[in-house]
């Protein structure tokens, strides 16, 4: 359905997920099928380790297993590639691993992070949610502003 | 009002209020009609189809200050949707499939103050968006599939009034939950459908409610446990044909005593081992319902309700009224039983003790018998009194003398025998309203509302007055006061020209549902800008005179009559189309004759009767 | 969303709320607007006092209060009118009292029932569920043929 | 397996299997298209509209076995919907908004077996028509809002295996409701999600689960009094990052004593106390999961886990791999301490009391230590280690002669040390599989793979061979018995013609994203029937040499390879058309030259280099 009235080639809007203390993350879908919301918590640039965020998106997917894949581009390269996995077989950390294809999902909780110091600048991350068969579950280009 | 149609792709919005409030529902429509104006303020836009909403949707109305979008099937609301509605105070988004809302979903009204999302798929209170909700005083969250009641933090609540979680899976409140609700003062807390399985002690110690409904719950004590030390306006427990009810004892409604409470329903309960000391933490009450409690008597010597003023006794098993023990509570103000399930029997001088009774509703019981001074003994100070949907009442002279400042009395539908030739209403000085419809009276008896000196609303429909018709001489002349009278479905093909004389301060007549033709009219030549209905009646041709006496009136009703389209009554139709905005329910005014134009709407009839007399033409 | 597609003359479809043990109840949606299900269980000519339905409907009006209207009739002719109250403010019979508009409806359990023999013979019965401010919930048109 | 794509109305079909296997999905298709043969039995409608479906809709699919309808705004199933459907197993409503389901709503088919109802707003069970179930084997109602486990009167569940409830609003499980799944014997339950507050005892009294899922429930120690006198196969009790964990002890255990398990999960809870005495409940179990529960220690002295035959101890914070007190379960064949949250110590003989185990799993371990004889002492057994993504290991000769049955040998993305010239995998006479991609190993070390008789699959992703090359003389010579050969991410530029020469019984051969071109195909001459990948490298023109190489294999993967599709590749180019469903990702097979072709997928360019030779030409 929500792909419904969005012809082919149409971008998916932009959209904030969070914008105080110095940081601004800007996310746009790049899943042609759908688009997904985000919003962060205690938005700084200095990133609590206890980051909370709400995430809402039908899933395209069973997601028995999901794992995200982060890259950091800056000036055009690759600065930092990280993959990081949610759900797992024998590990499924989150209470919505299992969820099924066409299910609705939304998630507010913390998220694991380092609790870093941003630097100053403007990034480029690639995000992208895929399940055990590397489906597409979301994808996101984000510019994350540090000021 | 009357109703005009705007246009748009075919489908039709109504107007409801001209250029302010519009109703679009149920219309398929995907996007706003153009012929909606930037006006409008008031919006009915339910079941429709809007995936997304952003702000070009609603953009140019300006003025909204409501709009329902319930199963518009909106997943999305983009940021800046209503960033140009600053008067915007109620959205309802009820039965949309949101699968987020971003932070800034609801900016832009400058006091949002209602807010529905009932049925949207929400799991979790995070779903909700902090940001420009400071205003809001009602937030309607029902069928959800939240299990906590915890709102996310910085969620304003200062103002909050109405907080409706019906029918989510919520089934424990710690005080964790709790504590976010300890700002908002004199809350309604709607939890019904929740079944609560566990409540934290202290979670609501020192908080104030107005009302808190707790519908379903399958454990009375586990809640008044929870609740020790809180202060509840209205206090709802009740049960449902189709959930679990509760055996009540002494020990369930033990906590009642550590709290405060007002008013309280215990409806469709059971109470096991009834007894006076099942009600000792009730003294703090000042309003009790035992609805189908399925109670056949109260236990005497109650001594916790001496100061109870309003007490429900609707849908048990009484057989006598006496069972109801009145003398436990000699403070009673209201008493309603209505809707026993046994024939109730009034017995003589049950309810003696209710020295300060006003209001006494014993409607829908089954009653039959002759009545009322002795059952009523000592009632002075009653105002209203229901005893509609009974068996049949006889009634002396002077039937309800033991009330004298009766104000309200309400027989219908209640078969009445007249046993003497003198009004049994007769000395009711106070009596305002008086509803005897489908009473089964015999109208033709002059003195039957003599001795109403206040009486301003008479309902006499489903009766039938001799030969269908009334007379010049009739029991109406005797109630001067009259301002409603409600006639209709009375059987009447004729009204005497003099039959309404001496009514001169009516503002309100319903003669609907009878046989009347046009001359009947004439009985109101006497009276200026009144509400006048006559539809269904057999009124076909409207002469001058008649036409006259219609256009002196503000409002009237002449629907599903068989009128003629001819140019006979050309003077009739053409006034009609000057007079459209005093016409109520136009839609229903249609043509019986000529053959050709029957069914056709007045309103789609165009009048040409020149020289040449053509006829009328139906205009599509 | 059920009106879509749904010509406005079209009638809607009949359907079965039971058939078995000498009785068939077929029933068909007289709103114009939408359809709603319904079945009953047990279905017998001897109708138990302790009849069980299921009933699900989406609700086009608040139900702060419903009151149901059943009207009886044999061979052209009303043989009986009867008007049941289901939720009114002093008494929400239903746990589904208060529901509103837009609300999905289920409900699966006992009505009220006399508990009677159901003569042999075929019936119209019509039936309306209305609110408060006498706007219609559900409609139907049912035919109970007893054998 | 080629993707053929079908039309219709400019929507398209995708066909996994010819005339059986479809996929329609996100096509916002309303109807079924044209295009689609009668004889499909497996269609994937998901992510269209279909606001009702009747007989029409799907009926002449008489062969439908399987129906995915995820997500199709479906409110209504009229009753003959599947009426000609007898082949029909498996039917996935998931994400619709049913109204209303009528008894004989799945009538039809001869063997329903299953049926997903997963979030399709149903409020109670009796939803669920009971008709024609008779031979369910699973039925999937998770992310709805039900309450009561409770199935309706007469549901069938003999032959019902998988019952599934996650993420529903169940919170209590009273002896009525579970009776009803009595007669299903071996049943999987997954109450996931629900937070189960509360368990009528006896409830399970006498029942056999497949499996049961609790996860996310607050309260292990009333789950597991709940279960009591039942039996298990595998009970899962963990919690997750977003859920609360417990602290569980020896009294929150006890429940285990009273029943049956043969695999436990306790996965995120905490401990406290803990002690031997902890686990006095848990000697009848076979497996135990402790994945994440926050351990630094396990106590020696446990004297109940004897005959303990698999524990996972994944994601803990152990420093030495002696405090896994190894000798309280001598039994064990199975032990997986993987993703430790801290650097883990090895020790030395610190398992050296697991005689019997088979498999090893210590992978993401931040291990960094000479390894591995000492560490693995006694492992006489062991068939399968894992050592993948650790810190640098060193090895030594014979690095795992303690381990001579390993048939298993996983050390991805570990960084090795070899210290000496000779193998250090020398001497394992049962090793069939040997992970060693990105291992930054030296691959000019012609003795690397010595001594290794049964390898069939060698993973050596991510190494690089000396200037991109491999040479004649390359240490895959020796492993003369391999099937599976991964080159991928080797920076290869070349690849000798006789570096292959003596792998004769090679089936599988990855050389993708490297640089090679399609010289370097050569070295597979000798090879026929192979899976070839050389995705993501650079070949560009393809000769008739290398191209009856390609010929002879059944199945080669040339994507993202800069094609030329000028007439000089022509033979190449007409071969492709040909040979279509023998390529795998034809998508992704596009031109990279001349110019006027970048781009165009080979599939949509047609051939045409006659005596005129024109070119090539794009058909659209
Ligand atoms: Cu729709």
């Amino acid at each position: 359905v929500s792909s419904r009235g969005h012809g082919g080639g149409e971008a998916w809007p932009p959209h904030t997920a969070c914008s105080a203390g110095g940081l601004e993350v800007l996310y746009q879908s790049c899943d042609p099928l759908q688009d997904f919301g985000l919003s962060i918590d205690q938005c700084s640039k200095h990133l609590q380790s206890n980051l909370n965020i709400r995430f809402g998106v039908i899933l395209k997917e069973d997601i028995r297993e999901l794992f995200l894949d982060i890259a950091l581009v800056m000036k055009g390269s690759y600065v930092l590639n990280f993959s990081y996995p949610i759900c797992e077989e024998d590990l499924p950390k989150f209470s919505f691993c299992g969820r099924r294809k066409g299910e609705q999902l939304f998630y507010a909780g913390p998220v694991a992070n380092l609790g870093l110091d941003i630097p100053e600048g403007k990034y480029q991350v690639l995000l992208k949610l895929y399940n055990e068969n590397r489906a597409t579950v979301a994808c996101a280009n984000a510019t994350v502003t540090c000021s | 009002a009357s109703c005009e149609a705007i246009a748009s792709s075919d489908r039709m919005c109504t107007e409801r209020e001209v250029n302010r409030t519009y109703s679009c529902g149920h219309l398929g429509l995907s996007e706003l009609p153009d012929t909606l104006p930037n006006s409008t303020e008031v919006l009915e836009f339910s079941f429709n189809f809007l995936p997304v909403i952003q702000n070009t949707t609603f953009g140019r109305l300006l003025n909204l200050t409501f709009l329902d979008l319930t199963r518009c099937q909106i997943n999305w609301i983009r940021e800046d949707t209503f960033q140009s509605h600053h008067q915007l105070s109620t959205l309802v988004l009820t039965a949309n499939p949101l699968i987020f809302l971003t932070e800034r979903a609801f900016s832009g009204p400058k006091s949002l103050r209602h807010l529905s999302l009932i049925q949207t798929g929400i799991t979790s209170l995070e779903f909700l968006p902090v940001h420009n909700l400071d205003n809001l005083e009602s937030l309607y969250l029902g069928s959800n599939r939240i299990s906590s009641i915890q709102l996310p933090r910085d969620f304003p609540t200062e103002k909050l009034q109405i907080l409706d979680f019906q029918n989510n899976a919520i089934h424990y409140l710690s005080r964790d939950e709790t504590s976010s609700l300890h700002q908002a003062t004199n809350l309604s807390l709607n939890l019904n459908g929740n079944d609560i399985r566990g409540i934290e002690p202290g979670a609501f110690r020192s908080t104030v409610f107005g009302s808190l409904n707790f519908g379903g719950s399958l454990d009375v004590s586990l809640i008044l446990r929870g609740l020790q030390n809180s202060t509840v306006q209205s206090l709802w427990l009740g049960s449902f044909v189709d959930t679990d009810d509760q055996h009540l004892s002494r020990a369930t409604l033990e906590g009642l005593c550590g709290m405060s409470v007002h008013s309280l329903s215990l409806q469709k309960h059971h109470f096991s081992e009834l007894s006076s000391a099942t009600f000792q933490c009730f003294s703090g009450l000042q309003e009790l319902d035992l609805t189908a409690t399925h109670l056949a008597e109260l236990p005497a010597g109650i001594e916790t309700m001496n100061s109870l003023k309003k007490l429900v006794l609707s849908a048990n098993k009484f057989e006598d009224l006496c069972q109801i023990q009145a003398a436990n509570f000699p403070s009673l103000t209201h008493l309603h039983l209505k809707g026993n399930m046994k024939r109730l029997h009034l017995g003589v001088g049950c309810l003696e003790k209710l020295e300060n009774l006003r209001e006494l509703d014993l409607s829908h019981n089954d009653i039959e018998e002759d009545c009322c001074n002795q059952q009523l003994q000592n009632l002075s100070h009653l105002q209203s009194l229901n005893l509609s949907y009974n068996e049949p009442l006889g009634l002396q002279t002077e039937a309800f003398k033991a009330c004298p400042r009766l104000e309200l009395l309400d027989l219908a539908f209640t078969h009445l025998r007249v046993r003497v030739p003198e009004s049994p209403f007769q000395n009711l000085p106070f009596l305002r309203v008086l509803n005897l419809s489908h009473c089964l009276l015999d109208l033709s008896n002059q003195q039957l509302l003599d001795g109403l000196p206040s009486l301003r609303h008479l309902n006499l429909q489903g009766n039938h007055f001799a030969d269908g018709s009334i007379p010049q001489a009739n029991p109406l002349q005797t109630v001067r006061t009259l301002e409603t009278l409600i006639l209709a479905s009375c059987a009447l093909s004729s009204i005497h020209q003099e039959a309404f004389r001496g009514l001169e301060t009516l503002s309100h007549v319903d003669l609907s549902h009878n046989s009347l033709t046009s001359t009947s009219i004439e009985a109101l030549s006497h009276l200026k800008g009144i509400y006048l209905n006559v539809a269904t009646n057999s009124i076909s041709l409207i002469s001058p005179r008649v036409l006259r006496i219609l256009s002196q009136q503000s409002t009237i009703n002449l629907s599903y009559n068989p009128l003629d389209c001819s140019c006979s009554n050309i003077q009739f139709l053409t006034w009609c189309k000057e007079n459209m905005p005093k016409l109520e329910d136009t839609e229903e005014m249609r043509c019986a004759t000529p053959p050709s134009l029957r069914g056709a709407r007045i309103s789609d009839v165009t009048v040409s009767c020149g020289i040449t007399a053509v006829g009328l033409f139906l205009l599509i």
